[in-house]
């Protein structure tokens, strides 16, 4: 397989011209779920094919079973009108089928060039990797998505959207037919989301079949041509984007509509809780200074990679700060661990969730517990009673999907796994929580409920700080937004200055101070 | 008439020295009738292992054991026990202390193997010289005692020095660099004296390859099987070793006596061992069985298939 | 260069130069070409083992069994030897390199096909490889007058003024330099212990890299074996017993992450030689045998501490001001 | 079971369990080792005549009772994804140490506390070089293994130290009542003690939490460094107590003292179903374990089969209790 970066565009095909690639009733069972019940799906060359559905609905699934990941237990798939078989990911690469994938899928400890290539470098006549040409070929394609990386660095050292970069620029090294791209914009800013979309749009113009699959419903009406919807792993309709508009889609995904996505809230904004003075660290942050009432939804807007989840992880006690002081409820707290940071009332809902978020191995409701075992148990020790109430009591409420408590989270979806974090931290009952990018990777249905519980919450008096670097988010729930850049704080806006222009503006360092 | 049960305990299976044991002691079997010889040992040479391996022959119900001991004193606890339940135990090649056995019978007496393994390094060395000492473990009881014997005689020997002892471990690969490194602490070392048969091996190989046949004489104990190759090679003129034959033989034969009444261990008390003659107890209850006895190119290819 | 002056290879590199440096300020003969040619000969089994231990443990794998393999290697080739001295050592050779392969290959199938953990796997083996010595040799010797001189001469050729135990260990390294860099095995080794769950969405086989892995442990294992038995000219059932902790230390301390996925050869390389120096240099700098153990044992602890420190990244800088200082 | 087509009506109730306690048993680690503890405790009677006699059996406990009293704490550390290679060196290091008190006139209730706080010690230095310094266990345990028993060595060189007083002996040769050995109760004893903690406590849900993920972990407000830094207290504890009844049933202290037996523990530990990666096992897996290995080495050894061949026996049994059912489930595929 080459790289074929100056390929004259593929004819341009009309949107009623054969499918590329179709998919016909398959199914695939896992031990106490049914995945994929019979789904049909279609991909036309030269267009975008949105595929929604709600968390855990099967779309991850069916991205797995089509590029040799997972072996479906029944149904056809055909490749320009011939059934084919995947058994490995090599089979769908070699047949033209590429994905970026919802998982990170990278090599830490290889360099940029590799992870772009590693499964199919370029080879010497002697069969031993080609080292140059495969460099030269990373760097071209690197430039082609506009992303500044030296191939040659050790991919540990960048930040996680850049990480994401090399995964598109991974999809990229292949000259593919059909391109997959699972939630490709939930890692990524402003900024590199506006150049992936003209990316999509360039190889929708080269005739490649896209399949696109997000939780963004502005984003899927801006780039896809096609939509289809899964529902709890069963197809519940598609056709021409043109051809609905955002309130039917979401009756599809859901089974009914749901009318607001940003509740009301009550601001009823009380005391300070908390007061950051002088914060700095000496490679991450500096000056960092603002307060934190009772309450309140404080966003915080900026660019990824522009410190704020090192801010609030300094914060939270993971990472030391070298100045500064905290003071909670007007007394200054040292924090130098996340046992001290929850003593005081502090949680952190982490942005990378596999990692540092869900336990997986342990089942939902001992997730849950975890932070709150002091509460569960009596004298140091367990009472299961106690711990399956409480962990009932705040799943249910964040509408989360599982087959049953004592399941394994790691057989969640990624949005219901967000859930299960969430529910952790609320059962803890904060002062403040801290959620970076609360809502990554979330089903609209979902995203609702956590929306709302949040602003329920707040009401009742947790004060919240909540990372994110989706606009519609930060200024649809926050009181009051931060915008950092460059670990450096670039304004504050409140009330009438709150407008999407401000935002990015302040977070490009646009206008604003060198 | 049932059969008397004997168990041959080694300090580990495998040893080819043991394993010439275990002959003999069949050899004593077949010559009393009613004997069954049970030949057991841990897999190395721990206290541990053996007294898991005594554990289970007191389990049995063993008439007597016989044992060659990984260790003094761990080993006490465990015989004590054997001999409360009736079993008659003797150490033999390697000690006990007294309280843990009602014999020892030692393959020769210490003083003299001391002196014999100082004189055949000696008796290569008219003009004297620099003699060095490969060790087995820091802990085996025999090769320390008759290092300690071999000290105590030295002013026998004028002109000898001992530069130094190492302590390959029974293992071949370290005694080799042991050895190894012997010849290069001191270059003009005349001899090693290895009293332990696995040591005595790995020494003359050391010298082989060093390319030090002529100049560095290897002796001590081992066995004629194991030591043909290095007599042939020159890097060993001679050395020495009792028969572990013999050896197994003698000792299944007095566990025999006692076990069955016939005689009892005493200070003074003289027991019948078959062929071997009789064997005289000192204080200690502990006895020598006969001479060490010198292998070198004359008679070593009679020998070498035998043990 | 200034990133390689700052790898733990080059500290471990500066490390074992400044133990040579200690060394020979007590016993300057311990660093004349001569020794120090001798030094690594005798290092080249725990080099053969631990660059085959280096790529189970690169994919997240860890060989135990590797000391056992040889054993059992060995005493089959010592016993053939023994009962056919006219075998040549050609064969011996292949039959050598072929048993511990498949001694390996059934380590790998284990994890491979049955995902047993690999630790499971092998302490199993460990165990069975080393009873099957026993049982097949009834727990007797074999010595070295029952080997024929080719058996036993061959690892001491002499060319060039090494022996071909030494040149062995040279040509290794060097075909595992070549394949760990260019070859996709090679690479794929580093995938699969890197990140495993995404080694499969790039299409590697995770189960049959580290089958392969252990294939090529067990087949240098089994090498080692029969120049072991060679080298010291006798066999039996305890021979480089607990050797295979030594193997893994030698590649900690070259800095192979017992996590998978990183370390380099040469760090191996750097780590079983310094393991070799300390071991050649206890006996000959007159420091009490009873010494010895406490001080290898110090010696490892030191070195994991040390390049565990140098190992640490930095990380990346998000202050643009900060750039210039750190 | 739940069916995903019902899904839609909210709130939604989530069971608890997916499946009951029995269950869960039938699938359990647990009982398949205890079949195969029964059948070889069949085996073993009809094999040799000597077998089914309380004394006998008594004896045969000795086998695995000290080991099993470090596996308990080990199969902690394990299950938090730790590992403490040095445990028979640290037992090498106490009875070295309780040996030179001896020669200073120490009566018992000294020799007991200075065989654990020696044990204590040990575990904290491993504490030390793997939570404070962030080095891999396996890597530190294999150094200090050398480095605890090279201590012993220098202390005792060739030599032994031996005159413990004769009160002493009791903790490994004394019986509590009738056949029932001092060393068999506190087995006893302390896998009580360990299944509460590590089945009913925080503590032990915490254990599992770090080994499972102990980044999460460390976010979830977990001291995990405090948490493995008393795994290894306890596993340098334990191998204290080890040390006093190894040393009581030896009645003399050599440098070389239960060589080899890091890996024995760690072999009870993995065939008691404790995952080696970390996160899963249980106590009574290890106890069933001790008495499987205890079973099989007393048993082959009544029939005077050697020791390594004994190993391949376990060594068959460790890899063949995780294979085989998996050969099963691939058989029926
Ligand atoms: N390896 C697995 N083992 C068991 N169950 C699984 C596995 N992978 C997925 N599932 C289940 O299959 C269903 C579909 O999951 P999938 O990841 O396809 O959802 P999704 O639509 O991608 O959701 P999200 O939007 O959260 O990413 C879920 O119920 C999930 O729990
Ligand atoms: N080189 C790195 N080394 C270690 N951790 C990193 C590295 N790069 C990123 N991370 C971690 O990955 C996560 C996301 O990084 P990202 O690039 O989004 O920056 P960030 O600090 O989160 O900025 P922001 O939250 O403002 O987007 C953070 O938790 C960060 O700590
Ligand atoms: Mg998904
Ligand atoms: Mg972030």
């Amino acid at each position: 397989m080459q790289v074929s970066l100056t390929t004259p565009p593929v004819a341009h095909v009309t949107a009623d011209a054969a499918p590329v690639l179709r998919l016909e009733g398959i199914t695939k069972t896992f031990p106490g779920v049914k995945a994929l019940d019979g789904v049909t799906l279609e991909l036309y060359p030269g267009q975008v094919t949105a595929l929604v559905g709600e968390n855990g609905a099967g779309k991850s699934t069916i991205v797995k079973t089509l590029t040799g990941i997972y072996q479906p237990d029944g149904g056809t798939i055909s490749l320009g009108g011939a059934p084919v078989h995947f058994a490995t990911a090599q089979d769908a690469t070699a047949a033209g089928i590429t994905a970026i994938h919802q998982e990170t899928v990278l090599f830490d400890e290889l360099s940029v060039a590799e992870n772009i290539f590693i499964g199919h470098a370029p080879r010497t006549r002697f069969g031993l990797i080609d080292w140059p040409k495969m460099r030269r070929d990373a760097q071209e394609i690197l430039s082609r998505i506009d992303a500044d990386l030296d191939p040659d660095m050790p991919l540990r050292e960048l930040g996680i959207a850049s990480k994401h970069l090399v995964a598109i620029a991974r999809a990229l090294s292949v000259d593919a037919r059909v391109v997959i791209m699972d939630e490709p914009t939930a890692a990524l800013s402003h900024k590199e989301i506006e150049e992936l979309y003209e990316l999509v749009e360039r190889m929708r113009a080269e005739g490649r079949a896209i399949l696109f699959i997000s939780h963004k419903f502005d984003e899927i009406f801006r780039i896809a041509d096609r939509y289809t919807v899964f529902r709890d792993g069963q197809h519940v309709g598609s056709g021409l984007i043109s051809e609905v508009d955002e309130a039917e889609l979401v009756r599809l995904m859901v089974g009914r509509s749901v009318d607001q996505i940003f509740p009301q809230r009550a601001h009823n904004i009380g005391d300070e809780v908390l007061k950051v003075v002088g914060y700095a660290h000496p490679t991450e942050f500096d000056e960092i200074n603002f307060t934190l009432r009772r309450g309140e939804i404080l966003g915080f807007y900026g660019l990824v990679g522009a410190g704020r989840s090192e801010l609030m992880q300094a914060l939270f006690g993971v990472t030391k700060p070298s100045k500064g002081a905290v003071r909670i409820d007007g007394q200054v707290r040292v924090i130098r661990s996340p046992a001290e940071a929850v003593e005081n009332g502090i949680v952190y809902v982490p942005e990378d969730r596999g990692r540092q978020g869900a336990v997986i191995g342990l089942p939902i409701f001992q997730n849950v517990t975890l932070p709150s075992l002091a509460q569960t148990s009596r004298h140091g020790f367990l009472r299961l009673s106690e711990e399956f109430a409480l962990a009932r009591e705040y799943t249910e409420r964040l509408d989360l999907r599982a087959a049953a408590l004592d399941q394994d989270v790691g057989t969640l979806s990624g949005g219901n796994q967000q859930k299960v974090v969430i529910a952790k931290w609320l059962a803890t009952k904060p002062k403040v929580i801290i959620l970076d990018e609360p809502t990554k990777g979330i089903d609209i249905g979902s995203k609702a409920a956590v929306h709302g519980f949040m602003a329920e919450l707040a009401a009742q008096g947790l004060s919240v700080i909540m990372v994110s670097s989706e606009i519609p988010e930060v200024l649809g729930m926050s009181d009051r937004v931060i915008v950092m850049r460059e670990g450096l704080i670039a304004a504050e806006l409140e009330g009438e200055a709150l407008t999407p222009e401000n935002l990015v503006r302040h977070a490009a360092g646009i206008g604003a101070r060198p | 008439q049932d059969n008397v049960r004997i168990a041959l305990v080694v300090k580990a299976l495998g040893i080819g020295f043991f394993e010439a044991a275990a002959k003999g002691a069949e050899e004593a079997a077949k010559e009393l009738g009613n004997v069954e010889v049970i030949y057991t040992g841990p897999t190395d040479t721990t206290a541990e292992g053996q007294i898991e391996v005594i554990n289970s022959l007191i389990a049995q119900n063993v008439d007597a054991i016989a044992v060659s001991a990984n260790d003094t004193d761990a080993l006490v606890p465990a015989l004590k026990k054997a001999m409360q339940r009736g079993i008659t135990v003797i150490s033999w090649d390697s000690g006990v202390a007294p309280e843990g056995r009602q014999l020892h019978l030692n393959p020769s007496s210490n003083p003299l193997i001391g002196n014999m393994i100082i004189k055949l390094a000696a008796d290569n060395l008219p003009e004297g010289g620099k003699v060095a000492v490969l060790s087995a473990t820091t802990t085996s009881t025999n090769q320390n005692i008759w290092i300690e014997e071999m000290n105590k005689v030295m002013g026998n020997y004028p002109g000898i020095e001992v530069v130094g002892t190492v302590y390959g471990d029974d293992l071949a690969d370290k005694s080799y660099r042991e050895a190894q490194g012997l010849m290069q602490t001191y270059p003009d070392l005349d001899a090693i004296i290895a009293p332990t048969s696995v040591g005595i091996v790995a020494a003359a190989r050391a010298v082989e390859d060093a390319g030090k046949v002529g100049q560095v004489n290897v002796t001590g104990l081992g066995l004629p099987s194991e030591m043909a190759g290095a007599i042939e090679s020159g890097a060993s003129k001679s050395f020495a070793i009792w028969n572990p034959i013999d050896l197994g033989y003698s000792a299944t034969y007095l566990a025999y006596e006692l076990a069955t009444g016939d005689a009892e261990a005493a200070p003074g008390a003289e027991i019948p061992m078959g062929r071997m003659g009789k064997l005289t107890l000192d204080d200690n209850n502990e006895g020598a069985m006969a001479d060490p006895f010198v292998y070198d190119e004359s008679n070593i290819d009679e020998f070498k298939s035998i043990f | 260069m200034t990133s390689f002056l700052r790898s733990r290879e080059a500290i471990l590199a500066a490390a074992i130069l400044a133990l040579l440096v200690l060394i020979s300020s007590r016993f300057p003969a311990f660093v004349e070409p001569g020794n120090l040619a001798r030094v690594f000969t005798d290092t080249s089994p725990l080099i053969l083992l631990a660059l085959g231990q280096t790529v189970v443990i690169l994919t997240r794998c860890i060989d135990l069994s590797v000391a056992a393999n040889l054993a059992l290697t060995g005493m089959v080739c010592a016993m053939l030897n023994a009962a056919y001295p006219g075998v040549p050592v050609a064969v011996i050779l292949i039959l050598a390199l072929g048993m511990g392969a498949v001694m390996g290959m059934i380590n790998g199938l284990m994890v491979w096909k049955l995902k047993i953990p690999p630790i499971v796997v092998t302490l199993g083996t460990m165990t069975i490889y080393r009873g099957l010595i026993f049982v097949l040799s009834g727990g007797a010797w074999v010595n070295a007058h029952e080997m024929s001189a080719a058996f036993t001469g061959f690892p001491r050729v002499d060319i060039l003024g090494l022996p071909v135990l030494a040149w062995i260990a040279i040509l290794v390294t060097g075909l595992f330099f070549l394949g760990i860099a260019r070859t996709p095995l090679g690479r794929a080794f580093y995938a699969v212990g890197g990140n495993p769950h995404a080694a499969v969405y790039t299409g590697i086989d995770v189960g049959r890299t580290q089958f392969m892995a252990f294939t090529i442990s067990g087949m240098l294992a089994g090498l080692t074996g029969y120049l072991w038995v060679a080298r010291y000219s006798v066999a039996y059932v305890d021979i480089a017993g607990g050797f295979e902790l030594e193997v893994v230390a030698a590649c900690v301390i070259g800095g192979i992450s017992i996590a998978g996925g990183a370390g380099t050869i040469l760090g191996t390389l750097l780590g079983a030689l310094f393991l070799g120096i300390v071991k050649n240099a206890l006996p000959v700098v007159d420091i009490s045998p009873f010494w010895q153990l406490a001080i290898s044992g110090t010696a490892i602890i030191v070195a994991v501490a040390f390049n565990s420190r140098s190992g640490r990244s930095k990380g990346r800088i998000i202050l643009k001001r900060a750039e210039g200082h750190a | 079971m739940t069916d995903i087509a019902d899904h839609q009506q909210a709130p939604r109730r989530i069971p608890d369990r997916l499946q009951g306690p029995g269950a869960r048993l039938l699938k359990s680690w647990e009982l398949l080792l205890f079949l195969v503890a029964v059948a070889i405790f069949t085996a073993n009677s009809f094999a040799s005549p000597y077998f089914l006699n309380a004394w006998n059996l008594s004896d045969a406990t000795f086998n695995f009772t000290e080991k099993a009293m470090i596996a308990f704490a080990m199969a902690l550390l394990i299950i938090a994804g730790e590992i403490d290679l040095s445990v028979a060196s640290i037992i090498a290091l106490c009875s070295t140490a309780m040996g030179a008190a001896v020669q200073y006139g120490a009566g018992t209730p000294e020799l007991v506390l200075i065989g654990l706080v020696t044990g204590l010690a040990c575990g904290a230095f491993n504490a030390v070089l793997v939570t404070k310094m962030g080095l891999p266990s396996i890597v530190v345990t294999i150094g200090t293994m050398s480095l605890f028993r090279g201590i012993s060595y220098i202390v005792l060189g060739d030599g032994a130290y031996r005159g413990y007083p004769a009160e002493f002996a009791y903790f490994g040769q004394g019986y509590v009542f009738w056949v029932i050995s001092f060393e068999f109760v506190l087995f006893a004893l302390l896998a009580v003690l360990y299944y509460v903690l590590l089945h009913r406590t925080n503590f032990g849900r915490m254990v599992y939490a770090i080994g499972n993920n102990a980044t999460a972990a460390s976010f979830s407000g977990i001291r995990v460094a405090r948490v493995k830094f008393i795994l290894f207290l306890l596993t340098g504890l334990m191998s204290g107590i080890a040390a006093i009844c190894l040393t009581s049933r030896l009645g003399s202290t050599r440098p070389s003292i239960a060589f080899g037996w890091e890996l024995e523990v760690v072999t009870m530990v993995v065939l008691g179903g404790v995952s080696i990666l970390g996160g899963s096992g249980s106590i009574p897996g290890v106890v069933i374990a001790a008495f499987v290995m205890g079973l099989v080495t007393f048993g082959l050894g009544l029939l005077n089969v050697p020791g390594i061949v004994m190993s391949i026996f376990i060594g068959l049994l460790l890899i063949g209790v995780i294979a085989l059912p998996r050969l099963w489930a691939m058989w029926r595929h």
